[in-house]
């Protein structure tokens, strides 16, 4: 038949394929000036390149959206505020990841050459791409921030040279979590005999807080049930039934996505307290409630930078993006729980930055250029006031050592309507994580045949 | 030069048993095999290689052992991931706890424990045949799933079920730039061709077409079903594990199990529909279409600066990507190695067509 | 091309000794009795034809003599081997080949590899020897292609060689699927309906190649015809089915002037 | 009836494995009771979906992998359309929707492939669910959005007396419940009672003898994919109002899968008593079987009911290569 049509597909396909090969080689050539072809805004010099990798598709996009929302305004605020990180503008790309880890891969191949020195910092907010990206990061030298989420182990500086998770990673939530539930119990020593359930999304991400919880339970003689959900999250009957069956005395919850409401709708249907289900900061923001409805209500989580709510940082961006109409997503979700942690997340990339100009000028910074100001950051009250994020973030500071900076969190509970945050805040207990963070740098040191840094030479 | 085979006279089998009988097929071949080893490891740029190339080179080799089990056996798989995932798996504890061996070797025994995978999972294809066998081979595909995410060994006790590589030292030269890498799978992929052609010529080929094309038949002269089924299952799953094994030290670096989930599957599957089943040479075809189409997809509005939302933009991939599928299907349902057949014949014609 | 020193051994006609003997053999699907104790034997060498009317369960018989179905009484003995039921790879590698009624032939093979395909049961070398294509591989795939040239020439099937069976037109193809047969170099053929929906000079040409196999190879043929003529000029003895009962066996003119026969087919025509 | 012996010893373990718990005193029987329930529940929603299978298949010869998306689609639609007009306008304007997707999907995909073989069809109807993936959150968005089929959520106990700790019942099940059940009883008059049903019976039974007695096998085909849009919308639905829409609930489909498999592709009957089967069965292995397997082989975790399912489809095919209620074939040659 139509072999005319046939051939004119074929070539079509390939004259695809080869086309978008040469643009990719343009588009990635460090130099090429052919790129600017592919974004206005990355002419030029004098430009600080963000990537920014996001899932606004998929069975996770209802919480990857207002995360990159966030993330994305806060950016744009940079510039329209400030012109930019002390004058040197700030470009930014999008990359579709779907939360999948290959597709990620391939976005950070294709973001981490652009720019005049390329890009800046990652922020894949998925623990499995963090893994795959760590390893590509010793040869790259670009920085990941992994803020509250990524590998537990990646404190550890020495080893883990170009991971930052920033604020908090799942073991410092974990602990403060056990913390929690034991000072309700009325100290931790009272957990004996208790049981605790991990109801968590069957991935990295999930499974990352299960070592520190056996350690205390270890410590405390509780007994840990593991149930993991399969992604994306909406088979749940059985875990639940497992969990009316055991009568565990507390849920962890340790969801993502569509999981979480999920979740919470098992938990009304088998009858579990909400009072008694604490979810990671993850798990704690409005998507994951707000399905559920009235049944919700008296639901609990970790929050630990970010609660919901406006600062002065919103105002602004409201003034400076939204009414210029620049804004990202739609007004009213300003301030979401995943909106602020997205600020906060693009916030301290911009912090580095200004950290790092301090040492090495008011010009686009390279990837390890930009390390140092991570490392060096020393984020107070003052700097969160300053930032118009008070009471939005605890402190963080950060050295070549310890790349988290802060191990600081507290707990929120959804009253139906909006989240209330507790008074009181919990700090990890380094003594229990220190070791295990150090054992397990020093095993994947060993797998990767990495050689350790030495801070104190660095440092000055 | 005109592309003619006339005047190409055969005096003996021997030289009528080769691969490429014509002599311009040869030196096409030739000439395209030193393009790839010569000039694109200098021309290409790591985005090509680490994005588009080596995912490629390492899916073709999955497409090539899905395809003898699709395309020559007529056994249909949507399960295969699993047996790459198995691949990965072994590959991954033998360079783990047996660090002195070479990595070849670890590649090898990778491909006979997804071999063995493959064979078990290929019994019932001895009782149920075509969409029940496809419906029944995603067992395969879920249980691994299971299996790599719970059984601790597997991974090595790390706490988050996700396992990391190194750099792999083949007899001294360590890949690790993507330019080896790069390489390093390009010659593998050709042994793995050239093996695979050579089956699908031999006498075990036959053996398979038979089957696929009258099973009763093909019993009926001396050819034994299980035979043929189950050495197809097992070669073809011996192919995926291989480059299970690859996709995860050459390509992922560090992977969990849903690295080999389902929508791979599915992908190694359109890979061999859309590039032709039955024809290795389509393996490659599809290999390229599947790996490079959704990366394009998504970047075709930037490169013509067109303003619009990541959002959008992938969601109009998706769309594409299945209306392309579809429009394929209907237009070409042999896949592109009958288009590039077709035009070979146009060309053997021209410029006297008659 | 050189005749090179061949497997298939050139004798002139001989009628020996029994070869094959069905013993009486039933078989039903569910309720429809195919096959009601039928028995008969055949002869080496000989040209043996079953014919009957529709339905009289003449394929049927076949198919149990090569073990695609299993009698659910009666046994066979081939070569003085028993079997109640085989396996139709066992029945190939004892030597029993056939064609089939409609053409079974490997429809996206070429006509070169459909052949090749009836020798695999004596291809012997290795998954990896193939693979890798060496030596011995490479040497007894020139050998066997050396024996399917053979038999192309003998069919007359040169210009085809490297076309899809599944192209060609149907005398061809019926060819081709005893070409397939021939290439096991059996004892037994069983032919199904071998000129089925062929012209004159094409069923001229299947008998010539049937005959001359049946001499020159020294192959026994059972066959199953609906063409009298044709079973009257070449069969040596026929059996007569008819509802899956055996109404008559022996020579042509026998069968020809046996008066249950003749009811049968009157009765089958009106 | 030699051959039905491997199904019924198969049977009678399977049997033995649904009351095991209950004998060798693993759980109360008050639970053991939720855990039935809670399988029946899921065998439900399976069943639903299983049913678009067969209906497409026995007419079309045609392995529906778009199923799901089509679930996700309709729900979408209905979820959606409800923020704007009263339920019941949503979901007669999601029928609406549906048909004129059937229409679509016959005209663009089945007629221009008509005749290819099963592989490439199943190919396209994947081709399908991308397109419908995309398509869906392009025009619905892509984040959770609910049905309120204004059901309480907090679950009744009943039974109190006679198991101690009763039994939880949630209404939104038992309404689900009884619409499937409203469903097949339709579809069952469907197929028997009307012209069009024993058309697409005809169809299912022989495409050249359907043809020969004048049935256009174009308008068939949109029939059936439009009854399966329907069966669609009612599973998603009741999925939807269970768990809220989002894109998650096209991959449960595949849940549905094992189900045809075990019930055989061209039967309504095995769909349905299948889906309960696996369900209840995939529910009881996770409570009661995985917890040992995790304590035995020292697990990171049950999760069995992933691939539980499969396994015991495999198990049944390897015994009755028909399936359930699919009928035995004969090679002639």
């Amino acid at each position: 038949m139509n072999l005319k049509l046939k051939a004119g597909l074929a070539c079509v396909a390939l004259a695809l394929a080869s086309a978008g090969a040469v643009a990719q080689d343009k588009a990635a050539a460090k130099k090429a000036p052919a790129k600017a072809a592919a974004k206005a805004e990355a002419k030029g010099s004098g430009e600080q390149f963000f990537p920014v990798l996001v899932y606004r598709t998929g069975p996770y996009a209802p919480n990857g959206v207002p995360f990159a929302n966030g993330y994305v305004d806060y950016l744009k605020l940079v510039n329209a505020r400030d012109g930019g990180i002390n004058g040197v503008k700030i470009t930014f790309e999008e990359c579709e990841t779907g939360y999948a880890t290959d597709r990620g891969v391939e976005c950070y191949e294709r973001l981490k050459g652009k720019g005049p020195t390329g890009a800046t910092v990652f922020q894949p907010l998925s623990t499995g791409i963090t893994f795959a990206l760590t390893d590509k990061s010793f040869s790259d030298h670009i920085p990941l921030i992994t803020a509250g989420y990524g590998r537990a182990d990646s404190v550890d500086g020495t080893v883990f040279g170009w991971n930052f998770p920033l604020g908090g990673t799942y073991w410092d939530a974990a602990d403060m979590l056990v913390q929690h539930v034991g000072k309700k119990e009325g100290g931790v020593d009272k957990l004996k005999g208790k049981k605790i359930a991990l109801v968590y999304h069957d991935s990295p991400y999930g499974k990352e807080p299960i070592a520190l919880l056996q350690e205390r339970a270890k410590m405390h003689g509780y007994q840990l049930l593991l149930l993991p959900v399969t992604h994306p999250g909406v088979e749940q009957k059985a875990t639940w039934l497992q969990i009316r069956q055991n009568r565990p005395d507390y849920v962890f919850l340790w969801g993502w996505g569509v999981m979480n409401s999920t979740s919470v709708k098992e938990a009304i249907a088998t009858g579990y307290p909400r009072e008694k289900m604490y979810g990671v900061w993850w798990s704690g923001a409005e998507p994951d409630v707000l399905p559920a409805g009235e049944g919700a209500k008296g639901y609990n989580a970790l929050v630990f930078l970010a609660p919901a709510g406006q600062g002065a940082v919103h105002k602004d961006i409201i003034r400076h993006v939204y009414d210029k109409g620049q804004g990202t997503g739609k007004k009213e979700d300003i301030g979401e729980v995943l909106y602020n942690r997205g600020l906060v997340s693009a916030m301290m990339g911009v912090e580095a930055v200004k950290r790092a100009q301090i040492r090495y000028g008011r010009k686009p910074l390279k990837g390890e250029q930009v390390r140092w100001g991570l490392e060096n950051l020393a984020i107070d009250e003052g700097a969160i006031k300053r930032l118009g994020l008070n009471g939005f973030m605890t402190p963080i500071s950060t050295s070549c050592v310890e790349h988290a900076g802060g191990h600081r969190g507290g707990i929120h509970i959804w009253d139906g309507k909006k989240w209330n945050v507790q008074k009181d805040v919990y700090e990890a207990d380094q003594s229990i994580l220190k070791p295990m963070i150090r054992a397990s740098a020093q095993k994947y040191a060993q797998e990767k045949k990495l050689t350790i840094r030495d801070c104190a030479k660095e440092s000055q | 030069m005109l592309y003619r085979e006339n005047g190409q006279f055969k005096s003996t089998y021997a030289a009528d048993l080769q691969m490429l009988p014509i002599l311009q097929d040869r030196l096409f071949m030739f000439g395209l095999i030193a393009f790839a080893f010569l000039v694109v490891p200098f021309a290409a740029s790591d985005y090509l290689f680490l994005s588009i190339l080596i995912p490629f080179l390492i899916l073709t080799v999955a497409a090539i052992g899905l395809n003898l089990l699709v395309g020559y056996c007529g056994q249909i798989s949507i399960g295969h991931a699993a047996f790459m995932a198995v691949g990965a798996y072994a590959a991954y504890n033998l360079w783990l706890r047996v660090p002195w061996m070479n990595f070849l070797v670890v590649l090898v025994l990778a491909g006979f424990c997804a071999a063995a995978a493959g064979m078990i999972f290929g019994i019932p294809s001895l009782r149920i045949k075509g969409l029940y066998l496809a419906v029944a081979t995603l067992a395969a595909q879920f249980f691994s799933d299971w299996v790599f995410a719970r059984v601790k060994w597997f991974t090595d006790y790390a706490h988050s079920g996700s396992v990391s590589t190194a750099p792999i030292d083949l007899f001294g030269w360590t890949i690790d730039t993507p330019t080896d890498k790069y390489l390093f799978l390009l010659a593998v992929l050709i042994v793995f061709t050239i093996l695979a052609k050579n089956l699908t010529r031999g006498h075990l080929g036959r053996a398979w077409m038979a089957t696929r094309d009258m099973d009763v038949a093909a019993e009926v002269i001396g050819i034994r079903p299980v035979y043929a089924k189950l050495t197809a299952f097992a070669i073809s799953a011996f192919y995926c594990g291989v480059a299970g094994a690859l996709w995860g030290f050459m390509y992922l670096g560090a992977w969990e199990p849903l690295a080999f989930n389902l929508t791979l599957s599915l992908n190694l599957l359109f890979m061999i529909i859309i590039g032709g089943m039955g024809s290795i040479l389509g393996s490659y075809f599809g290999a390229a279409f599947i790996v490079a189409l959704p990366i394009i997809l998504n970047q075709v509005p930037q490169w013509f600066g067109i303003p619009i939302s990541t959002a959008t933009a992938s969601h109009l991939e998706f769309m594409i990507f299945g209306a392309l599928i579809v429009l394929f299907l209907i237009l070409e349902p042999h896949g592109i190695a009958r288009l590039w057949a077709v035009g070979k014949e146009k060309l053997r014609l021209w410029p006297f067509p008659h | 091309m050189t005749a090179p020193e061949t497997h298939l051994h050139f004798q002139g006609r001989n009628v020996g000794e029994v070869i094959l003997s069905v013993e009486g053999v039933s078989l039903a699907f569910g309720g429809v009795k195919a096959l009601q104790d039928v028995s008969f034997d055949v002869r080496e060498h000989e040209v043996r034809a079953i014919i009957g009317p529709n339905g009289a369960g003449k394929s049927s018989m076949l198919n149990v003599i090569n073990g695609v179905y299993h009698p659910q009484r009666g046994r066979i003995r081939f070569k003085e081997r028993q079997f109640t039921d085989m396996d139709p790879h066992e029945a190939a590698v004892l030597g029993i080949a056939r064609t089939f009624q409609n053409i079974a032939l490997f429809k996206g093979m070429s006509v070169l590899d459909n052949i090749m395909a009836g020798r695999n049961l004596r291809m012997r070398s290795g998954i990896l020897a193939q693979a890798l294509r060496i030596g011995p591989a490479l040497k007894e795939e020139i050998a066997h292609r050396q024996e399917v040239e053979r038999i192309i020439d003998f069919l007359e099937l040169q210009p085809y060689r490297k076309t899809q069976a599944g192209r060609l037109p149907y005398g061809l193809q019926k060819r081709v699927d005893l070409g397939r047969a021939l290439a096991s170099e059996p004892k037994m053929l069983l032919l199904d309906e071998p000129m089925a929906g062929m012209n004159l000079e094409e069923k001229q040409d299947m008998c010539r190649f049937i005959l001359d196999a049946n001499d020159q190879l020294g192959t026994t043929i059972v066959l199953i015809e609906h063409d009298m003529g044709v079973v009257m000029d070449i069969s040596d003895r026929v059996v007569v089915l008819d509802y899956g009962r055996k109404i008559a066996d022996g020579t042509p003119d026998e069968v020809r002037n046996n008066q249950a026969v003749v009811e049968a087919y009157l009765g089958a025509s009106h | 009836m030699k051959r039905h012996v491997p199904v019924l010893v198969l049977a009678a373990v399977l049997l033995a494995g649904l009351f095991a718990p209950l004998v060798l005193k693993l759980s109360a029987p008050g639970f053991w009771t939720e855990v039935l329930l809670g399988g029946l529940m899921a065998g439900v929603l399976y069943s639903l979906v299983a049913l678009g299978f067969v209906l497409i298949f026995k007419a079309s010869g045609v392995f529906n992998f778009a199923q799901g998306a089509m679930v996700l689609f309709a729900a979408l639609a209905v979820a959606r359309l409800s923020e704007r007009m009263p339920l019941w306008v949503a979901i007669l304007l999601a029928v609406a929707i549906m048909v004129a997707l059937a229409w679509l999907v016959e005209r663009l995909v089945l007629r221009p492939l008509v005749n290819q073989e099963g592989v490439a069809l199943l190919m396209a109807t994947l081709g399908v669910t991308y397109f419908l993936d995309g398509f869906g959150q392009t025009v619905w968005g892509s984040d959770i959005y609910s049905i309120d089929l204004g059901i309480a959520r907090e679950p009744v106990m009943v039974l109190e007396k006679v198991f101690e700790g009763g039994i939880l019942i949630n209404r939104d099940d038992v309404a689900a419940a009884v619409v499937a059940i409203i469903l097949v009883g339709l579809l069952a008059l469907f197929f028997q009672k009307t012209a069009t049903g024993r058309a697409l019976r005809a169809v299912a039974d022989d495409h050249q003898a359907a043809m020969s007695i004048g049935i256009p096998l174009n308008r068939i085909w949109v029939i059936v994919w439009s009854v399966a849009g329907i069966v669609a919308i009612v599973a998603g639905v009741i999925w939807g109002g269970k768990l809220g829409v989002q894109f998650s609930i096209s991959l449960v489909a595949l849940k549905a899968l094992p189900v045809v498999i075990l019930g055989g592709f061209t039967s309504i009957p095995g769909a349905i008593l299948g889906g309960l089967i696996i369900g209840v069965g995939e529910k009881m292995a996770e409570v009661f079987l995985g917890p040992p397997l995790v304590q035995m082989f020292d697990l990171a975790g049950g999760g069995i009911e992933n691939w539980f399912a499969y396994m015991l489809a495999l198990l049944f095919l390897l015994v009755r290569p028909e399936g359930l209620f699919g009928e035995k074939h004969i090679d002639r040659v």
